[in-house]
């Protein structure tokens, strides 16, 4: 366990930056993202909760996979590179932290996803206790918890210092990348800020959220459940819930004719659209209602019966706070598992 | 993908001078999806045409650029080559590259490397072309005549002799128009009733010819090729069938004071009747307003001397809908009202029209062609005609254009009164005279020459009636000197103008028409029977003012072209037209708002998306009336409408490949 | 020419033209042997009504330096009214790249008769220098 | 109070068969985020609830509702009777399938990532809609003008910078663009069946921004084919989540609009052609003139 | 031909009187109450408009015979009005002339006495033509 002075901060980072790119939240105008640190920037760790999950620096919104050119009748086809270069994340939350677990057991798993490795294995993640869960927070329903996150690395932030403690052998590395601005410090110090923040969590409006009535195998109890119609249908078809979701985790594959090349890429993909699976034939989901149900289901349902019961919702809250409609998970879990436990 | 063929064209030294041929050719080669190339001196020649057609077949092409000159000027040309293959020949297109490559750039280089970008956008459209085929909408063979006067009847009986039905509607209860009330025509003198008659007579027994008279145009839909029209045949009060056209009743007929419209009101009629002895078809009318028995329920002796019992009071107006391929507008023309001519003196008896001129010295008109003053029934000493009267005038009671039949008829009229009576006085004021046509000028020379008809260059000012006799007040321009005379009689040559129901016609079949109210031509020279309306077309003065001649000339052209439109069994359409996918219609109406001809409208239809069956509001295109502007496409943010030909991922491909 | 002879910057110029006033005004220009520069390149359109503002957004993705819009005179439309319904469109269109800071000089709407050959190449000679002057399209084009 | 009058006035249509569901909020975990629902039963519309949260635009969920059979009861704002208004003229909205009860409004609030009240929304800021302009019925009383800003100030400020300084603002604000499409799909006046950016038939379909340019392509696209529809609800600046001010678009077009072609209000009926199926032979300025203009 | 000068210009000006339109029916010469004593008839005006020959106008009997009765103006079929072009060439006659030539309305009474029967017209003629 380090400490150093929180003002030092930047000038860590900077330093960091010499040897690896550097990712940390930024604050823009009235947006805090997670941003290429780089001089300037306004480093923000008060913020709680990015508008976008951190997820994007190991599954980008958009990836080039290869490039073909023709030359004469002749098609040259090119992979892109694979990230070689390390990075690091600075200040991922704690279920965000989880979110790159849930996202590991989709994409490390075989088939292994080479440009989804490639990342990870070049990225550390350094995470950072929340001092002050919101409103909307509901880790806890998935035993997370935010007084002591996982990665590569944790960060407590107490008062003007931030303590760290590296947990990997890639945390390790950067700590002595960093060594100049750390002094010891001992883990008694971060006790009273994490019984604090515990204490914070027991008194938020989700704390009790239960997922009572989703173990088991009810899957098709769940499919066919008539909650279903009345949860989606104010659902406007966006892909908000989709894209700030730190787990969600859906592709499409689409080509690109620059005039040059022709370049194929991934990008990521909304099961709320309409043209989510679309196929030759048609769509196999073609209501709105099907739609909706696939997104809770996968999450609640289809990944933890693929994964060890492991639900891919880290309770972050982002849906809660941003969907134009007021939907979100909890309004489904609330919904499903009262109508299980009948 | 394509098997696309790029044949690229020197045009002599037009191209080849100024672009590297073999390097267009050479950079064509690489482009995807084109399996052969080749180049010739004139592609456009009997040998380059063939070259194409071979190459067609022996490389299996789906798909052809010609890199040559504009489209504008050989692309028909490259279709109907490319048409005589398997190849569809919308799998064509051209690339430009003389008159916007060659022809304007003068470096060798650039003119090159624009020639081969011209040539790879043509190719990247080529791509996503599709077959496409020239819609048909089918001919109905039949057509519709609007008027029965001598443009109608004798445009129906050309039509009828080519083998097609012709119905003929007209609103009066006879056939003949204004042809029938005169007496003689220029510049022959001859009878005027003796040519139509037999006319009419012809058209009455033609076996192809239906005859609606005493009957109007209720309602028209649809379009060329298909209109379905109503019409509207009023109740004559007499069973067309049983009459046998004796005449017994309008001889007991008790009213009998009724001013006859056919001897403009210089003759009476009674109130059933037939307007002339020669009416087609010869069968009484009973003029519900003046009979009796409509007015009071009493009298109905019609009814009694009626042999073969056609009476019939009940009668109630009947509503025919047909079908028809085209329709002729021939509603011709009527003399405009004089009320507002005060300083002539119309009110008085012996101040009359040209017409009634032709009805009084007409031998069937109401004075049994004696040539008398209404007043006190004296032969006249003296008479004046009066040009122009409403003619070539701004003035709002006016017509500002030339009549242009007045000055003939006038000579006509001239010389036929000294011909009967040389001891009359005749006097014609006119402003200048035209008479340009066959024989003409030598038939006014005559009335002047042979006839002493006494030409005044000069306007009469006022006219009053004296009661005895008319005082005018006129003046001889030449002369310079001011004229006070007395005369007997006064005729005016009244202006003429198409018929006030021709705005209505003209409104339902979307014909347009012009400030005179005259109808408009396609166009004036190339298209002079044509109304822009596509199936309708036009004949005699309904057009503009025209005598017989002209009239039954052009009723002829008229027929030509009807012919040509019935004699066809399906009317090919543009295929390069808006195209709808109701699959991504949402049915908001914008396209139906900016299409300029009406072709878009809404309907209820079926729709399966991806399995699902639901009735959708969605755009359906007449691919009759759909003349592939695009507006409709531009307007449709969904990109359910698009255009065939012109597709957006045609466009956005040419965009594509001129950028790379 | 009269473009600066010391760049080596060659534009490229997407012009859109009707089938019926500006496409064959620019084959008059052909066959009056008008010169104008080799960088415009002619799509034919049906009517100026047929240009989609997608497909002014389309080159200049593709790295089109200038796009230029032709159509029948206000009046004289083919179709009757294709060219007022581009007009609206259009001016709307233009007035929006200048509000996102896109260069105004860069699109261009002129009417063209099928009679001015002469009209077409000057237009196209003074569009080709207003580009060139302006340099490279870099503020649309996609860097894909 | 006005809650209480809609809860009672909608159980009463509903219990009289006059109506088959009605469309309003319904109470969410958040006192500060309740939720557009649909009500079927009285029993439901206990949770009916109408405040200053209640900020969105019913008039969309009506295009789906409309379909079926039936009639609706529906909760309008003044601002949202525009859009109905459009959506009739656009005939995605059946009338006769739909009740509109009138509801005044104060101004709807914007709320943090806390849920907690942070001030009017922008659109309730420059509100100047304050009339219903369709409605079968009114409850509630009458709304109180607010002094709203000038809605076009916004587009002003832009117009007056420097084309460079514009690009740089749309650049920064644009490429914040992540594509979730919340601004398309709540808009009411995005009512195509498939968007032409998800339609695969042309090459014009975009998932996400694979390059800056498309997040301009997709605006601009966007801004361009609602414009003359856009009745400025607001909407699409309200579920930006990452702040975008899209309604500086719109109010571009509805600004140039008025001052090219005379003032238009979409939505303030619906019989007046939109001004881009319209045009004027002899007051349509030219392109060329609007720039000089600027 | 139009021949374009100073008083033409004027005369077409104060008239409004479109020369080119005239076909020379005669129309207003046919219509004129007054032709007998016209020197310049009705139809002739417009020559000399058309010729530029306004000095020739100005000196002719006619301005001075005319009766702005207007039967010519109301009459010509193509909105000549030779009338007001001869009233035009009177006023600008009366411009040229001195002041002592002019009558004064104190004058008219005794004029009247002449006829008690004097048209109401006359009066007003008489007054268009003398008074400045």
């Amino acid at each position: 366990m380090f400490k150093m002075a929180k003002k030092d901060i930047p000038n860590m980072l900077t330093l960091l930056g010499e040897s690896m790119d550097v990712y940390a939240p930024v604050k823009k105008g009235k947006l805090t993202n997670f941003e290429d640190f780089t001089e300037g920037a306004e480093l923000d760790i008060d913020t709680l909760k990015t508008v976008k999950s951190p997820k994007d620096f190991f599954l980008p919104q958009v990836e080039n996979l290869f490039s073909a050119t023709s030359q004469g009748k002749e098609i040259n086809i090119e992979a892109k590179a694979l990230r070689d270069k390390p990075f690091v994340i600075f200040g991922v939350r704690s279920c965000d932290v989880r979110a790159m677990e849930i996202l590991d057991s989709v994409y490390l798993s075989e088939p292994v996803d080479k440009f989804y490795e490639a990342r990870r294995e070049n990225g550390i993640i350094l995470s950072l206790a929340c001092n002050e869960p919101g409103q909307t927070c509901f880790c806890t329903t998935f035993n997370i918890d935010p007084a002591h996150p996982n990665a590569d690395g944790a960060m407590w932030v107490i008062n003007d210092n931030i303590y760290i403690e590296a947990r990997t052998e890639k945390g390790e590395n950067l700590v002595k990348l960093i060594s100049k601005f750390l002094q010891e410090g001992s883990k008694n110090e971060i006790v009273q800020s994490q019984t604090a923040i515990r204490e914070k969590l027991n008194k938020l409006p989700y704390s009790d959220l239960s997922l009572d009535g989703l173990e088991g195998n009810q899957l098709l109890d769940l499919f066919d459940t008539p909650q279903w119609e009345e949860l989606h249908k104010t659902c406007l078809a966006c892909g908000i819930c989709t894209f700030i979701c730190p787990t969600c985790q859906c592709y499409d594959i689409k080509d690109y004719d620059t005039g040059g090349e022709v370049v194929r890429y991934r990008c990521w993909d909304s099961c709320m659209y309409s043209d989510f699976t679309l196929m030759a034939h048609g769509n196999i989901r073609n209501s709105q209602k099907e739609r909706f149900r696939q997104r809770f289901m996968h999450k609640l349902v289809y990944h933890p019966d693929n994964n060890k019961g492991e639900i891919s919702c880290v309770g972050c809250g982002r849906c809660v706070n941003k969907c134009p409609s007021s939907l979100n998970i909890v309004k489904v879990i609330k919904s499903l598992a009262v109508k299980c436990n009948v | 993908m394509q098997k696309i063929g790029v044949f690229v064209c020197h045009c002599g030294t037009n191209i080849a001078g100024t672009v590297n041929i073999d390097e267009v050719v050479e950079n064509a080669k690489h482009e995807p999806g084109v399996k052969y190339v080749a180049e010739y001196p004139y592609m456009c020649s009997e040998a380059g045409q063939s070259m194409v057609q071979k190459a067609i077949d022996e490389h299996d092409l789906s798909g052809i650029v010609i890199s040559a000159c504009s489209p504008r000027m050989h692309e028909t040309t490259f279709r109907r080559a490319a048409a005589r293959t398997k190849l569809n020949p919308f799998m064509l297109e051209m690339a430009n590259i003389r008159e916007q490559c060659s022809w304007v750039h003068k470096d060798k280089e650039e003119a090159t490397n624009k020639a081969h970008a011209l040539t790879r956008a043509a190719i990247a459209k080529v791509h996503h072309n599709t077959p496409l085929f020239p819609g048909e909408s089918p001919v109905t063979k039949r057509a519709l005549v609007i008027g029965g006067g001598i443009a109608g009847v004798s445009c129906a009986l050309d039509i009828a002799e080519a083998g097609f039905v012709v119905d003929i509607v007209e609103s009066t209860p006879s056939i003949g128009g204004k042809m029938a009330q005169l007496d003689k025509t220029f510049p022959t003198l001859d009878c005027s009733a003796c040519i139509l008659t037999p006319k009419m007579v012809d058209a009455q027994f033609h076996e192809n010819i239906n005859i609606h008279t005493y009957s109007e145009i209720e309602s028209v839909e649809g379009f060329v090729g298909d209109f379905t029209i109503t019409i509207r045949k009023k109740a004559r009060s007499v069973d067309m069938k049983k009459c046998t056209g004796c005449g017994a009743c309008y001889d007991k007929c008790p009213i009998k004071k009724i001013p006859g419209e056919f001897d403009e009101g210089l003759g009476m009629r009674t109130a059933i009747y037939t307007p002339f002895a020669q009416a087609i078809p010869n069968v009484p009318v009973i003029d519900r307003e003046h009979c009796l028995k409509f007015k009071t329920g009493k009298c109905g002796l019609c009814e009694t001397v009626c042999a073969p019992d056609a009476i019939d009071f009940e009668q109630e107006d009947e509503l025919i809908t047909e079908k028809y391929g085209a329709v002729i507008i021939a509603t011709g023309i009527t003399p405009i009202s004089l009320d507002k001519f005060g300083e002539y003196a119309y009110t008085s008896p012996d101040v009359i029209t040209s017409l009634e001129f032709e009805r009084m010295t007409n031998a069937a008109g109401p004075t049994k062609g004696e040539l008398i003053r209404i007043s006190d029934k004296k032969k006249p000493k003296s008479i004046t005609f009066i040009q122009c009267v409403g003619s070539r005038d701004v003035a709002v009671r006016s017509k500002t254009y030339c009549s242009k039949i007045c000055c003939m008829y006038t000579a006509k009229h001239a010389m036929l009164v000294k011909d009967k009576y040389p001891d009359i006085e005749v006097n014609v004021f006119y402003i200048d005279v035209r008479t340009p046509g066959k024989n003409f000028d030598e038939f006014y020379r005559r009335a002047v020459e042979e006839y002493g008809v006494n030409y005044i260059k000069g306007q009469v000012g006022k006219v009053v009636d004296n009661g005895d006799s008319l005082w005018i007040q006129a003046v001889d321009m030449l002369d310079n000197k001011q004229i006070k005379t007395k005369t007997d009689l006064i005729v005016l040559a009244t202006a003429i103008e198409p018929v006030k129901s021709v705005r209505n016609i003209a409104g339902m079949l979307s014909a347009s028409i012009d400030t005179n109210n005259f109808m408009t031509e396609a166009h004036p020279k190339l298209k002079p029977v044509e109304s822009p309306t596509a199936g309708v077309f036009l004949a005699g003065a309904c057009q503009g003012p025209k005598d017989i001649p002209e009239t039954v000339a052009g009723a002829g052209a008229t027929a030509a072209k009807v012919i040509g439109l019935l004699a066809k069994d399906k009317l090919i359409t543009n295929p390069c037209i808006a195209d709808l996918d109701p699959y991504y219609c949402n049915g908001c109406s914008a396209c139906e708002k900016v299409c300029p001809y009406g072709a878009i409208s809404y309907e209820d239809t079926e729709i399966n998306d991806h399995g699902k069956k639901a009735i959708r509001r969605i755009a359906v295109i007449n691919k009759a009336l759909c003349q592939g502007c695009g507006a409709c496409v531009v307007t449709c943010p969904s990109g359910a409408m698009d255009l065939l030909g012109f597709s957006n991922r045609q466009i956005t491909a040419e965009v594509d490949a001129i950028c790379r | 020419m009269p473009l600066n002879p010391n760049s080596s910057f060659t534009p490229l110029i997407v012009a859109f033209c009707c089938n019926w006033c500006s496409y064959a005004g620019a084959d008059l220009a052909g066959t009056s042997r008008l010169n104008y520069p080799a960088q415009i390149k002619i799509i034919k359109v049906p009517c100026s009504c047929r240009i989609d503002p997608m497909f002014v957004l389309r080159a200049f993705q593709k790295g089109a330096d200038g796009v230029i819009l032709c159509g029948c005179h206000p009046g004289d439309c083919h179709y009757s009214t294709g060219n007022y319904y581009a007009r609206r469109r259009i001016t709307l269109f233009f007035s929006m790249l200048e509000y996102l800071g896109i260069e105004k000089e860069r699109t261009h709407l002129e009417w063209v008769s099928a009679a001015e050959g002469n009209k077409f190449a000057s237009t196209m000679r003074k569009f080709t220098e207003q580009i060139h002057a302006l340099g490279k399209n870099e503020r649309l084009e996609d860097i894909r | 109070m006005i809650q209480k009058q809609m809860q009672e006035r909608a159980k009463q249509m509903l219990s009289l068969g006059e109506v088959t569901c009605v469309l309003g909020w319904k109470k969410g975990d958040f006192s500060t985020n309740p939720q557009p629902a649909v009500f079927e039963s009285e029993k439901d519309l206990e949770d009916l609830v109408y405040d200053k949260y209640c900020a969105a635009n019913l008039s969309k969920y009506l295009v789906e509702l409309t379909k079926k059979e039936g009639k609706v009861l529906v909760f309008l704002k003044p601002c949202d009777t525009y859009s109905f208004n459009q959506l009739l003229k656009e005939n995605l909205i059946k009338k006769e399938r739909s009740y509109i009860i009138g509801i005044g409004c104060e101004g709807n609030m914007q709320v943090d990532d806390d849920m907690q009240e942070i001030g009017l929304l922008e659109k309730c800021q420059t509100c100047t809609k304050t009339a219903h302009m369709v409605f079968d019925e009114l409850i509630g009383e009458e709304l109180t003008v607010r002094q709203g800003d000038d809605p076009f100030e916004g587009v002003l400020n832009l117009e007056q910078m420097s084309s460079d300084e514009r690009y740089g603002f749309w650049r920064e604000e644009l490429s914040k663009c992540i594509r979730c499409n919340a601004c398309r799909n709540v808009c009411p006046a995005c009512n195509c069946r498939k968007c032409v950016f998800d339609n695969n038939k042309y090459d014009t379909a975009q998932k996400v921004n694979a390059s800056s340019f498309e997040e301009q392509m997709f605006h601009i696209i966007r801004a361009y084919h609602v414009a003359g529809r856009c009745t400025d609800c607001g909407e699409c600046s309200r579920v930006c989540p990452q702040l975008i001010d899209l309604h500086l678009l719109n109010r571009k077009f509805i600004k140039d609009i008025n001052e090219f072609y005379g003032e238009f209000q979409a939505g303030a009926d619906t019989d007046t052609p939109s001004p881009l199926t319209d045009f004027n032979i002899d007051t349509d300025p030219e392109p060329g003139s609007v720039h000089k203009r600027g | 031909m139009h021949i374009q000068n100073d008083y033409a210009d004027q005369i077409r000006l104060i008239s409004g009187s479109q020369d080119l339109k005239c076909m020379k029916c005669g129309r207003c010469s046919a219509s004129c109450p007054q032709y007998e004593e016209m020197d310049v008839r009705p139809h002739q005006f417009v020559s000399y408009l058309q010729r530029g020959d306004i000095d020739a106008l100005m000196d002719c009997e006619s301005i001075w015979k005319c009766l702005s009765c207007f039967a010519c103006v109301e009459r010509c079929p193509r909105d000549v009005k030779p009338a007001r072009l001869i009233e035009a060439a009177r006023l600008l006659r009366i411009r040229r002339q001195s002041d002592d030539e002019f009558i004064t309305p104190e004058q008219v009474p005794a004029l009247l006495e002449l006829d008690p029967d004097i048209p109401q017209q006359l009066l007003a003629s008489v007054f268009r033509k003398y008074v400045k």
